[in-house]
This record gives structure tokens, C-alpha cells and sequence, in this order.
């Protein structure tokens, strides 16, 4: 359903904003089954690089590119393999967790999309909230909600930027359970520095570096 | 080639009747003073530019140099 | 091509979802042209305006109102962080028809309120609804769709509400006075014969504006 | 001065393009000296859309290829098209005011030049309220290229709305016969001078705006 992704190539990423470099020559290969952590200090372009790499930023110079095997994928195929979490993309404050299931779910063409989002929202503790409205949620029960919708496609490729991000311990505790066994079949990419999470990736990239 | 045909044109007997047809004209004087204003402010602008012109060029070497060092 | 097409009315219902739980579009773009509707009508008084400018005044009231509402289904997006959720979600272009499409019916559903108002405050009769109602849904079509991709574009900016009458106005130029000119001629009476070559600008507008749309929205969308 | 010998052809030639503009040429039919003012004002009018459709083309290349030195040009020849198309709705005006006793009276071609006008006033606006450089060009090219794709139903709306009382010695193929041979050569020159000098004013343009782009980038590093 969802295309495979078995690696992945960044060559060269530059980003610059106004006349501010953010990225300087950024490259690294990722295989399926291995996961990237991207570490730098606040501001040094870490969202940027994950936006780049997702597809919702057009670096200044340099290339992307997602293979299935040998073979490139075309940059219209992308959007099914990936999901994303992070503190950037918000869910609509007015529509309900279950509408938010039905609308996502149905726009990648997966079918009894609630009875899957159900499974995933068990697993993050949100069950009984189905009905409630995402203004009414916690800021912690966002970032479930956020995972629970990244993961309702199972995505070849999962982004995650900041992973803990307002969540209690319990969450913490889920989250990193679910990024050690997506890894094993897919492609995880994080962007933290919390030295728990950085013990998550396999391959560490780090921004500031040249 | 537009230009020779241009000045040949301008040496034409044509010019000089057309010349003498103006000054005749009761407008004559005063043709000539808006052409003289008109000259000159066309002679403005053209300086202005050259000189613009070589700053931006003198300006771009140096710049060139500075960054290159 | 069916993906696209049940995605963008995916789209369409979601939003149309979220602007009946706030209504903010919606109101501003009725209250907008109620009130536009009575101060005319206040300010006209009892004289007995002739066609021309009535059908000028209705435009006018038809522009500004679709400038303080049309804007709002992409800013909305922006200023709530969704955009990129969305972009993550499906193919620019079902964007594009989804958002277009909510635009086209918001409009003409404001004109079911502003045509009955426009005829009752302003004492319109000998109207010809035969010409009258397609010049003012064509009308509409070629305006909603200038201003959608327009929204597409002033969302990203920073001083979002004065730059979206600014940038529409140059391009909706033939628009409004192809439609000025159509209702003129419906509002004397005229048939459908005599404003053909108006309808024929506004149509033809309506698919070079959204052909031009589909092509350019890409570069809008995707950063 | 070699590289520079078509600048000074050119201060000649508009040199001499004046003084024939002045003495050279006879007047039109019931326009009397103002005929003169016709070999400054459409040249000018010609530079402003000649302009126009330069930003539209530079504005496609970026898109193509998302460099930013096409931006800089994009925005360069519409700079350049702005200040015509204010000296041509100005000195249009003033002729009018003589000619047909008002400054204003949406004449076919004063409304399209006012249209151009307004068009190029959104373009900069647009370009004013976005911060991010890429970001910038991105939607102005965009927005140029949408007000490029309206300008074919303005040719068509705007004639329908006044007859025209405005002299069009050529582009109407019809007078172009019976224009005056002197009058003519005058005019052609004229063009090539002013579109001589629109070439002239947008290399400058981008020089500078490239300079400034080089050294911003540079003094970040």
C-alpha cells in the first residue's frame, strides 16, 4: 500500500534564509532498518534539515533522493511514504480526533481507517477521546495524537522531530518502545539532543558540521 | 545602417526647408529653446549614467578583490 | 486522476466542515456585503439610479465582499500551522481544486444573499433573470477563482489583508468589467444575445485563470 | 571606451533623434507641436511593456530552475518597466490636457497603461511584504506570470469600454501608409534608442543588485 523505501540519499544540502547559511553541505545514506538522529544546538537548522529531507522545503543547493532498491523514486510518489511528526505541523483545533482519522485516512486511501487509528490511539493512551475536539486536547495529548496520525499509513519512512516534546514519562516511554521496533523494517529519522534519544539512531548527523 | 540612411536623411534639402518652415512658423523661437532644454537634460542623464556606470564597475573590482584575498 | 478528484473534494468537505464551526469567512464576506448593501442604499436614498451605475455599485459590492472572505481558507491554514500537515497529506493540485471549489460556492452563495438584498434596497425591476443569472454566476466563477490562487499566494506573505485587494484588483479588472457591462444589459432588460461577448470574456477568463492556476500552483504551494 | 562604444553611439543618437523630433519632422494633422511629444512618449510606452514581458520571461526561468541572479533580473526590468510606464502616463497626461483639454479621462490607452501601472505597484508590494529572498521570488514570479496571462483579455475588454480618441500612427497598418516617410525614420530611431537605453539601464540594474546579493552573502560567512 504504502511504497517501500529502501534508502535514502541527502548529497550537499545547502539552506540559506535571507543571507543566513542554516546548512552547509549536509550529506549522509540511510538504509531500511537503520535510523538517523540529527543533533545541533537550538537554531542550527535541525527542523530545516528534516523539512528538506520530508520534501516541504526545496534546499538551496544540493539533492534528496529516495531509492526502492536501485531504483529513484519520483519526488510524486513521496508524499505516501512518509510521516512526520513535529512541533510545526498542527492538527485543526475544530474537528475531532475521529474526524481527523477519517480525513487523513482516507485522503491516502486506506479503508476502515478509524478501526486502524482505534488500534493506534489505544497505544498512545487516547482511547475514550475519539469524539473530542483537538482544541481540547493537552498539549501532551497532541504529540500522541500527531504520532497516531504519522503512523495510520504506516509510513516507509517516519520523521520525527523532537520526539519527546511535552510528553510525561509513560509517553517517553511508548515513544522510544515504537522508534526501536519501527526501525527494524523501516526508516526512522530524529532530530533531538536529549542523549537518551541519541542512543536511538544508528547514524548520527550533525548539523553544525561541515 | 539604419544610422546612415538616418544622416543622410538629416543632410537632405528636405531638413533645411523643414528647418526654414519652422523658424517661419510662429512657434519658431521657442522650438528651439525647448530642443536646447531638451538637449541638455538628455545630456544629463547620459553623464549621470556614464558615471554610474564606472562606479558600479570600479565598485564591483574592488569587491572582487577584497573577497578574493 | 480519481485520487485527485476524491481527494480535493476531501478537502473541500473538511474545510467546509471547519468554516461552519467558526463561521469566520462566512460572516465577514455576508456581514461585509449587508452592510456595503445599506450604506449604498442609505447614501443613494430615494434617487432612481439608472442601470449603469446600479450594475457598477452591485460589482463593487460583489469585489469587496469577496476580498474580505476569500482569503481565509488558505490563511487559515497558515496561521494555524496546518499547511504543512496538508502538504505532507496530497499532491498540490487537489489542494488547488479543493480550496478552489469552496471558494467558487462561497461565493455564489453570498450572491443568494446579496442579489434579493440588492433588488429590494435599491428598487430594481425590469430585471432579465434569463441574462441576468448567468453573467453573475460566471462573473463569480472567474472572480473566485483570480482571488483563490491570489489567497494562495498573500498567505505566505506578512501583511496578509491589504495586499489581497491590491493583488487581485489589476487582474480582476477584465472580470469586473466584463460583468458590469453583462448585468448593465440584464438590468435593462436585455437578452441573452446582447451580452454574449460578455459572458464569452468571463468564461473564457475563468479557464485561462484556472488552467494558468493548476500550472502555477505548485511553485505557491511546495517551498 | 571599446566596450563602452554603444553608449556613446547612443548619447548621439538620442541627441540627434531630438533635434529631429524637433526640426526634422513635420507635425501631424490637428496636433500641431505637440507631435513632437510622439517620438519620447511611445518609445517610452514600448520600454514599458518590452519590460513587462522581460520580468515575465525572467520570472519563468526561475521557476525552472530556482537560481536567484533570474530573480534579480526579473525584478530589474520591472524597476526599469515602473519608471516608463509613470513617464508615460505623465507625459501622456500632460498631451492630453492639451489635445483634449483634461488630464484624465480613461481614454483605451491611458487605462491600459494605468493598468500596467497598477500591476507592476502589486508586484512591488508583493515583493515588500515577503522577507525570505527564495521565498520572494518564488511568489513574485508567480504573480508576474499570472498578471502576464491577464493581459490578453485586458487588450480585448479595454477597447470595448470607450471609443478611442487616441492617435496611433503605427499600429494601425491603415495610417502607417500615409505616414510621413520623415515622420517614420524619426519614430523607428527613436525606438531604437529608448530600447537601447532600457538595455543600458537593466544591465546597470542588475549589476548593482547583484553586487548588493554578493556582498550580503559574503559579509554572512
Amino acid at each position: 500500500m504504502t511504497p517501500t523505501v529502501t534508502r535514502i540519499t541527502a548529497d550537499g544540502i545547502y539552506k540559506q534564509f535571507h543571507v543566513r547559511r542554516v546548512l552547509k553541505g549536509i550529506s549522509f545514506t540511510v538504509e531500511k532498518g537503520q535510523s538517523v538522529v540529527i543533533t545541533g544546538p537550538n537554531g542550527s537548522g535541525k527542523s530545516t534539515l528534516i523539512k528538506i529531507l520530508s520534501g516541504l522545503l526545496r534546499p538551496s543547493k544540493g539533492t534528496v533522493q529516495y531509492f526502492n532498491g536501485n531504483t529513484p523514486r519520483q519526488p510524486t510518489e513521496l508524499l505516501p511514504a512518509i510521516g512526520l511528526v513535529s512541533p510545526y505541523l498542527q492538527l485543526y483545533p475544530d474537528l475531532t480526533a475521529k474526524e481527523h482519522l477519517e480525513f487523513f485516512g482516507k485522503m491516502q486511501g486506506i479503508s476502515q481507517p478509524f478501526q486502524k487509528g482505534l488500534q493506534l490511539m489505544t497505544q498512545f493512551g487516547l482511547k475514550g477521546r475519539e469524539a473530542d475536539f483537538m482544541k481540547t486536547y493537552s498539549s501532551g495529548m497532541l504529540q500522541r495524537m500527531k504520532y497516531v496520525l504519522a503512523l495510520l499509513h504506516q509510513p516507509a519512512v517516519l520523521f520525527v522531530d523532537e520526539p519527546s516534546a511535552n510528553l510525561d514519562e509513560e509517553g517517553k516511554e511508548t515513544v522510544y518502545a515504537l522508534i526501536r521496533e519501527y526501525k527494524h523494517d523501516h526508516i526512522v529519522i530524529l532530530a533531538t539532543n536529549e542523549p537518551q534519544e541519541i542512543q536511538l539512531g544508528d547514524i548520527r548527523v550533525d548539523v553544525t558540521a561541515q | 545602417m539604419a544610422l546612415a540612411t538616418f544622416i543622410i536623411g538629416l543632410l537632405n534639402p528636405d531638413t533645411t526647408k523643414a528647418l526654414i518652415a519652422t523658424s517661419n512658423n510662429e512657434v519658431g523661437q521657442n522650438i528651439y529653446i525647448v530642443l536646447i532644454i531638451n538637449l541638455i537634460i538628455w545630456a544629463g542623464i547620459f553623464f549621470f549614467l556614464m558615471s554610474l556606470d564606472q562606479k558600479v564597475k570600479k565598485l564591483n573590482e574592488r569587491i572582487q578583490s577584497l573577497f578574493n584575498k | 486522476m480519481w485520487t485527485l478528484l476524491r481527494n480535493s473534494i476531501l478537502i473541500f468537505r473538511k474545510d467546509f466542515r471547519l468554516e461552519f464551526r467558526s463561521r469566520f469567512a462566512l460572516n465577514a464576506i455576508g456581514l461585509f456585503a449587508v452592510i456595503s448593501l445599506s450604506a449604498i442604499s442609505f447614501s443613494i436614498g430615494a434617487l432612481r439610479v439608472k442601470p449603469p451605475i446600479l450594475s457598477a455599485l452591485l460589482w463593487v459590492v460583489i469585489f469587496f465582499s469577496a476580498m474580505s472572505g476569500l482569503a481565509h481558507i488558505f490563511v487559515r491554514e497558515e496561521e494555524q500551522q496546518t499547511a504543512d500537515t496538508l502538504r505532507l497529506l496530497t499532491q498540490p493540485v487537489t489542494v488547488f481544486l479543493g480550496k478552489w471549489l469552496f471558494n467558487v460556492i462561497l461565493l455564489l452563495a453570498l450572491e443568494i444573499v446579496i442579489v434579493p438584498l440588492f433588488v429590494i434596497f435599491l428598487d430594481v425591476s425590469g430585471i432579465n433573470w434569463g441574462t441576468f443569472i448567468p453573467v453573475i454566476i460566471l462573473g463569480s466563477v472567474a472572480l473566485s477563482t483570480i482571488s483563490t490562487i491570489i489567497a494562495a499566494i498573500i498567505a505566505q506573505t506578512s501583511n496578509r489583508g491589504a495586499l489581497f485587494a491590491v493583488l487581485t484588483f489589476p487582474l480582476a479588472v477584465p472580470v469586473l468589467r466584463s460583468a458590469i457591462q453583462g448585468s448593465w444589459t440584464a438590468l435593462e432588460g436585455g437578452g441573452l444575445t446582447a451580452c454574449i461577448s460578455d459572458l464569452q470574456i468571463l468564461f473564457s477568463f475563468s479557464v485561462v485563470i484556472f488552467t494558468a492556476s493548476i500550472l502555477l500552483f505548485d511553485f505557491i504551494w511546495r517551498r | 571606451m571599446r566596450e563602452n562604444w554603444w553608449k556613446y553611439l547612443l548619447g548621439v543618437w538620442m541627441a540627434v533623434i531630438i533635434v529631429a523630433a524637433f526640426l526634422f519632422t513635420p507635425t501631424a494633422k490637428g496636433l500641431g507641436q505637440t507631435t513632437r511629444v510622439l517620438y519620447f512618449h511611445v518609445p517610452s510606452a514600448w520600454v514599458t511593456t518590452l519590460a513587462f514581458f522581460i520580468s515575465a520571461v525572467f520570472s519563468v526561468l526561475y521557476l525552472m530552475r530556482h537560481q536567484l541572479h533570474y530573480d534579480i533580473r526579473a525584478e530589474a526590468a520591472a524597476q526599469i518597466g515602473l519608471i516608463f510606464a509613470i513617464l508615460t502616463t505623465v507625459t501622456g497626461s500632460i498631451w492630453a490636457k492639451e489635445i483634449w483639454h483634461s488630464y484624465w479621462n480613461w481614454d483605451p490607452r491611458e487605462t491600459s497603461i494605468f493598468m500596467l501601472l497598477l500591476i507592476y505597484a502589486a508586484y512591488f508590494a508583493l515583493r515588500s511584504a515577503i522577507e525570505d529572498p527564495e521565498q520572494r521570488a518564488r511568489l513574485a514570479a508567480v504573480y508576474s506570470l499570472l498578471a502576464f496571462a491577464t493581459v490578453p483579455f485586458l487588450v480585448f475588454v479595454i477597447p470595448r469600454i470607450y471609443d478611442s480618441l487616441h492617435p496611433d500612427p503605427l499600429i494601425n497598418p491603415d495610417r502607417k501608409i500615409h505616414m510621413d516617410v520623415r515622420m517614420l525614420r524619426v519614430f523607428l530611431g527613436s525606438f531604437g534608442a529608448f530600447t537601447v537605453l532600457f538595455y543600458w539601464l537593466f544591465t546597470l540594474r542588475v549589476k548593482v543588485l547583484s553586487l548588493e546579493q554578493h556582498v550580503l552573502r559574503k559579509l554572512e560567512e
